[in-house]
């Protein structure tokens, strides 16, 4: 327990449960604290310096963006899953739900994007019932920095949150380590500066919805075509001040195409040389005895 | 080059502030700038950032070092800044909000990388500038500077550093001494952004990163022309 | 050739400043068979004399006797022809083989050909200025094709080199030389068939009485594009032999040689009792 | 000759001694020895480097580009280097990397253009010779376990073929219609494949420096180790150019309003 | 030559009993024998002319050079043993290369002078090798200047403004004391060099031959190069009709 404790003063969390002066850590905990235990992070790194590697997580190489327009927001992301090189997903869905004004595209760890996506957009939901108003975009981000920041990088979760609220649109990124930037238009992922480029040749202030709507697609299929860890369709979100659209595979540039030709062979295709046909049927008289009254029922 | 090795540092994420940052006092207020690049690697993720950051209505921090961190330790200031004028009914000092960032640094400092240059104008002492350096100790200077940038501009700060200049004298030290820093620093660039503290409020300022102060950076090179039907050869060279 | 003081060792200058040595040595190049090559602005070509091993082999063994080989594929675009001791022949030509794969591996080209024949030049200067070595005992028709077209070099055991539009090496090569010398200034227009039966003609001059060219004792390089006669021809014009039966059609397109006027002067052939068998190193 | 018979029936060694010049009694008596003979460990980091470099082939051409900046680490240390180094008529080297190995790859260059020269015999060394003597010396130099740290760009013309392709530290090679090496292959590769590379034939100069300019302008966005000072090289049929110093044009104007990185709005 | 045939002539490395060694001075026969090579050294520039004795008619004109190229700044004439020539080339070039590899600047003429003149020497010194049969012209543009410089057998060389070796030496010699070399251009220079060689040549009523020419200097951008097409025919226009009118 002595060592437990011990650890869990060395983990990651230990910055913000210091921050309340009041609280003193000098004390050790007798109890488990909740959320992710680390408990075995010094094994783990012992182990692998010794050689013996820990599993990978399953990581999205990817492409989000987002980009800022005349009248709101336009998130795009493509739609590939990998497990280290194998494409796991090819039409995942990378830009989650946070509220109906709200969304977030998420890059890296798969389980890490997911999850903490899921539990600010349930957060923000409760938030939004106790404060009775719409929810705004700095609340999700403080909330994902916040918790990003706690666990000091730890989840692995590359996001690109953008929305619109009552102080207009607003986008941001998210570091895995909880840093932030503010800015008209962003990139993620192992794709990010394949589809930056493209936004710094492209974006312009003031863009119409079309406008905005192609050069996102574009920086995604810059990801797409040349990211490895990219790949399949574009997704895109359009949020303005009156509604929000998901255009779900909006661009699919990689469909599978129809075969020219049918592969079967011929039958007699195979030559051969001579033919025998034998019979594997083996024929046994059999004889039935009392065959009448004692015959099994059927029926 | 090494663009395998910094990917993979990019993929582990930490970003940067690999900076220039500055700020000085002077008669009427603080002058504090900044560049605005950030960096995963030598991939700028940011070029555009603004690294002025308002914990209260005259004080300002410059962040340097990580950015998770520096963030988190100035909304925590931020936090704290209007508790205190709350409970207190009145403006924190400039010390008040040095000591706070100086409590966090210190007592987390194996937790966190930052350098941070704290200061603002408070009615008890008018302007101050505080640097708080990586450790966590807290110094107050007229001038400081921080961030990566600033090792290649100790030697003009203090070449050129005069008291009793007036805004106008030290908004252009500013600026000359961050564009110098950018200009030889590769983890910072940009814009400037510059703020101006005064017992009336904060004025920002701003400096296109095509339009900064240029200093020497070497000779432009001269082109070359040479026509496939001509020998093959370039005439000998000639040491001039 | 009488024994003088300066003759016995490759290092020794006579008083007059000759190297006795390196003139017999081109001496051992006239010991062997005839080779002569010639060039078009489109074709180079390269005809030997194959000498046939009657020395070791009986007669009687007829079909069996085998004759000497006269020509060696370099790369792609260069092929030769030796006159001399075959085994320094094997070893010069070993070596420009590698030389042209080094070239084609280093930077991905064919080895310019007058690179080729300067380096086996200044292989075999060596050997007429160190003690203990022997000048090479062979000579090279070396043809070959670069940017400029078809190329036709000489390399003796002197060291030195030189291009030409014609030449011929080997035992009474000067009867061909003389032919050659009297029409090569049509050879740059002539198809490849008529390149060849020139060369043929040359060649023919280099024979005995009573002997006449056949689909045995002769070898035909070329290198250019494929002749009618030829039915598949590797890409590009590269150099190839041609041997047996498939010279038969050329051989067809000589003219007979009458006594007199197109022969030249029996006066000119250099008198010479050796056999023309190749010289065997052993022998 | 070798007396003693022990030394007799080894392998000749041409590339060591091609034209049997040693005289006699200097004859190595060892083969060289093999590069593990040692086990030496090399220093291998590259120090003073250059960022990316682009190429692109167009219409009449190959053109290249690179900025003019080596950095030791971060610093910006020297800030008028040419990175474009022309190699006789028709062929210009692009190079990103160690600086010190690069000026060794053109001291190699040098010699072999010389030793070109003075055969005086017509032939030219050409890009795709040249591309091919450099990845043989980079493939050798990695085999030794003592690469060349370096990202090489070869771009030419010669008798009418148009010709770029790349070799790195590794010997990786390929040839492309459009190549961008260092984090250009991350920021440029995508603008040029799509601006490029279903227009070789069609694209004028004026295009293809455009695209260039353009693609050194995102870099100098987003590449901490960039300079807004650049050259392109142009070869054509007619030879090479190689620009003055240019400067690239950038904006920012954008960033003024952004306060913050988050809820900040002063 | 009393010593012929005494036994005291045949090795390099014996004296005879009055101090000779009579194979270098053998070696240099060789050279007697062969056609004449000269060098200018000019006002901007070295002009170099050969007399190449054309031994078929089948050799391909103009093809065959016996003016070498050591280095882009160095150009080299050789009359003698036309493979030692290349012999002694090859070495030039690599002792070019060498320097270049060191101080990564072009040689200076002197420095490979001296270094190929001691490599001449060690041929004369062992019983085991012959000495070049050789006389090496050698003319450069270096950072001080148009250089011009002569090699004999015996590994000795010196400096000079007009050289000339081979076997019409003699003749052109006198010639060249004739011109105010100093005073020349290169284009001028080029027209002596032509006159000369035919005029040599003229004398000896030689075989058929060829004249190659090269030059380094102002009219070249300090690169050795043939000369080209139309001066070299000019020149020899004008050294035909000057035979002419000397006949």
């Amino acid at each position: 327990m002595e060592i437990l404790s011990y650890l869990n003063a060395c983990g990651g969390h230990r910055l913000l449960t210091r921050i309340p002066p009041s609280f003193d850590m000098s004390v050790p905990s007798v109890h488990l604290a909740s959320g992710f235990d680390f408990s075995n992070q010094i094994r783990n790194n012992f182990l692998a310096e010794r050689g013996i590697p820990l599993p990978k997580a399953t990581s999205t190489g990817t492409t989000i963006v987002g980009c800022l327009f005349k009248d709101g927001i336009v998130l795009g992301a493509d739609t590939r899953a990998t497990e280290g090189d194998i494409v796991a997903d090819k039409n995942c869905e990378k830009i989650h739900y946070i509220t109906e004004n709200i969304r977030c595209c998420g890059a890296g760890t798969a389980a890490d994007t997911e999850f903490t996506t899921a539990m600010i957009s349930s957060n923000m939901e409760l938030h939004a019932l106790w404060t009775g108003r719409k929810p705004r975009v700095v609340t999700a981000m403080t909330m994902l920095k916040q918790t990003l920041f706690k666990y000091q990088g730890q989840i692995g979760a590359a996001l690109v949150l953008g929305g619109v609220d009552s102080a207009g649109p607003h986008l941001f990124t998210i570091h895995p380590h909880g840093s932030t930037d503010k800015l008209p238009f962003v990139t993620m992922g192992s794709g990010s500066l394949a589809a930056m480029a493209v936004f710094e040749s492209g974006w312009k202030p003031n863009m119409d919805r079309a406008e905005a709507l192609q050069l996102v697609k574009d920086a995604i299929f810059a990801g797409i075509f040349n990211d490895l860890g990219s790949g399949s369709n574009v997704d895109a979100c359009i949020i303005t001040a009156t509604s929000t659209e998901m255009l779900r595979n909006v661009e699919m540039p990689n469909q599978r195409a129809e075969k020219e030709n049918k592969y079967e062979f011929k039958r007699g295709t195979t030559a051969w040389k001579k033919e025998e046909v034998r019979s594997l049927i083996t024929s046994e008289q059999v004889t039935l005895i009392g065959v009448g009254d004692e015959s099994m029922d059927t029926s | 080059m090494n663009v395998h090795n910094e990917i993979q540092h990019l993929k582990s994420g930490e970003v940067n502030l690999g900076t220039s940052i500055m700020a000085v006092q002077f008669a009427g207020g603080v002058i504090i700038g900044a560049d605005s690049r950030t960096t995963t690697g030598s991939y700028i993720a940011n070029r555009v950032t603004d690294k002025l950051t308002h914990v209260h209505d005259l004080i300002y921090c410059c962040r340097s070092g990580s950015a998770a961190d520096t963030q988190a330790i100035a909304d925590m200031v931020h936090y704290y800044l209007q508790m205190y004028t709350q409970s207190a009914g009145e403006r924190p000092s400039v010390q008040v909000a040095a000591s706070l960032f100086q409590k966090l640094c210190y007592e987390n400092k194996d937790a966190l990388s930052a350098g941070i240059i704290v200061a603002g104008w408070d009615k008890e002492v008018g302007p101050s500038v505080y640097n708080i350096p990586v450790g966590g100790g807290m110094f107050r200077q007229p001038w400081a500077i921080g961030g990566s940038g600033s090792t290649y501009v100790y030697g003009y700060c203090d070449s050129t550093y005069r008291e009793g200049w007036g805004r106008d004298e030290t908004i252009e030290f500013v600026k000359n001494t961050l564009a110098l820093a950018m200009s030889r620093d590769g983890s910072s660039g940009g814009v400037i952004r510059m703020c101006v503290i005064t017992e009336d409020g904060v004025e920002r300022l701003f400096v296109p990163g095509n339009e900064l102060p240029k200093f020497w950076e070497g000779k432009d090179l001269p082109g070359l022309v040479r026509l496939a039907k001509g020998t093959d050869i370039v005439p000998m060279a000639v040491e001039v | 050739m009488f024994r003088n003081t300066y003759d016995s060792d490759n290092t020794v200058f006579s008083p007059q400043g000759r190297l006795h040595q390196v003139e017999y040595a081109l001496e051992a190049v006239k010991q062997g068979s005839a080779a002569v090559g010639l060039r078009s602005k489109t074709h180079a070509v390269l005809l030997a004399l194959k000498a046939w091993f009657a020395r070791f082999i009986p007669r009687s063994t007829g079909e069996l006797a085998s004759y000497q080989q006269k020509m060696f594929r370099i790369d792609d675009h260069v092929g030769i022809a030796i006159a001399g001791l075959t085994s320094d022949a094997r070893v010069l030509s070993n070596f420009m083989r590698q030389q042209a794969m080094g070239s084609k591996m280093v930077f991905n080209r064919p080895v310019p050909v007058n690179r080729l024949v300067s380096a086996i030049a200044d292989k075999a200067q060596v050997k007429t200025q160190e003690y203990g070595r022997r000048p090479y005992g062979v000579g090279f028709l070396v043809i070959g094709t670069d940017q400029s077209g078809p190329r036709l070099y000489e390399f003796s055991p002197s060291g030195n080199s030189y291009e030409y539009f014609a030449m011929s090496i080997g035992a009474r090569s000067q009867s061909a030389k003389t032919y050659l010398e009297k029409h090569y200034e049509s050879f740059a227009d002539c198809t490849l068939e008529q390149l060849i039966t020139h060369g043929l003609h040359a060649l023919r001059e280099t024979l005995q009485q009573d002997k006449e060219l056949n689909v045995n004792n002769t070898s035909i390089g070329i290198l250019g594009p494929a002749s009618v006669h030829e039915q598949s021809v590797p890409k590009g014009g590269a150099f190839r032999i041609l041997e047996g039966d498939t010279i038969e059609p050329y051989l067809k397109t000589m003219v007979p040689k009458e006594d007199g006027p197109v022969t030249a002067p029996a006066a000119a052939a250099p008198p010479t009792e050796a056999p023309a068998d190749d010289v065997e190193m052993s022998g | 000759m070798d007396h003693f018979p022990t030394n007799w029936g080894r392998p000749r060694n041409d590339l060591h001694d091609a034209y049997g010049t040693y005289p006699i009694h200097q004859h190595p008596q060892h083969a060289p020895k093999d590069a593990f003979a040692d086990g030496v460990k090399r220093t291998q980091q590259p120090i003073v480097t250059g960022t990316s470099v682009l190429g692109v082939v167009y219409k009449d051409g190959v053109m290249l580009a690179a900025d003019n900046l080596a950095s030791y680490g971060s610093l910006a240390r020297f800030k008028d280097v040419q990175r474009l180094h022309p190699v006789g008529n028709h062929t210009v080297l692009g190079v990103s990397g160690d600086m010190s190995d690069y000026q060794y790859i053109q001291k190699l260059l040098e010699e072999l253009v010389i030793e070109e020269f003075t055969e005086q015999d017509g032939s030219i060394l050409g890009p795709a010779e040249l591309h091919e003597y450099l990845s043989q010396v980079m493939y050798a130099r990695r085999s030794k376990i003592n690469p060349l740290w370096n990202s090489l760009i070869v771009g030419g013309v010669k008798d009418g073929q148009r010709f770029l392709a790349y070799v790195d530290l590794l010997g990786t090679t390929y040839k492309a219609p459009t190549i961008a090496t260092g984090y250009g292959a991350y920021i440029a590769q995508p603008l040029l494949r799509k601006a490029v590379e279903p227009y070789t034939d069609v694209l004028t100069e004026e295009q293809a420096q455009s695209i260039l300019e353009e693609c050194m302008r995102v870099l100098y966005y987003r590449d901490a180790r960039s300079l807004d000072k650049f050259q392109i090289a142009t070869i054509t049929e007619e030879g090479i150019r190689i620009s003055e110093t240019r400067h690239l044009a950038s904006s920012w104007s954008f960033a003024e309003g952004i306060r913050g990185y988050g809820a900040q709005t002063q | 030559m009393t010593s012929i045939g005494t036994g005291y002539d045949l090795s390099a490395s014996t004296y005879s009993p009055d101090g000779r060694i009579f194979q270098v001075e053998y070696a240099a026969k060789a050279v007697e024998n062969s056609g004449t090579a000269i060098g200018l050294r000019v006002k901007g520039g070295v002009v170099l002319a050969v007399e190449k004795l054309v031994h078929s008619k089948l050799l391909v004109p103009g093809a065959n050079r016996r003016i070498q190229t050591i280095d882009k700044h160095i150009g080299m004439a050789t009359s003698g043993l036309l493979a030692d020539g290349r012999h002694m080339a090859n070495r030039g070039r690599d002792e070019a290369a060498s320097y270049r590899e060191v101080y990564n600047s072009p040689s200076p003429l002197k420095i490979i002078v001296d270094r190929l003149g001691l490599y001449a020497q060690a041929y004369t010194v062992y019983s085991s090798v012959r000495p070049f049969g050789l006389s090496t012209i050698l003319g450069a543009v270096d950072k001080d200047g148009p250089q011009l410089y002569v090699i004999e057998p015996s590994g000795v060389f010196f400096g000079y403004r007009g050289a000339a070796v081979g076997k019409g030496r003699q003749l052109a010699k006198t010639e060249l004391e004739k011109l105010q070399i100093g005073e020349l251009t290169m284009r001028q220079a080029v027209k002596e060099a032509a006159r000369i060689i035919y005029l040599v040549h003229e004398d000896a009523k030689e075989k058929e031959f060829e004249l190659e020419m090269s030059w380094i200097g102002d009219e070249t951008g300090g690169v050795h190069l043939p000369i080209p097409k139309e001066l070299q025919q000019e020149a020899e226009a004008a050294a035909k009709a000057s035979i002419e009118v000397f006949e």
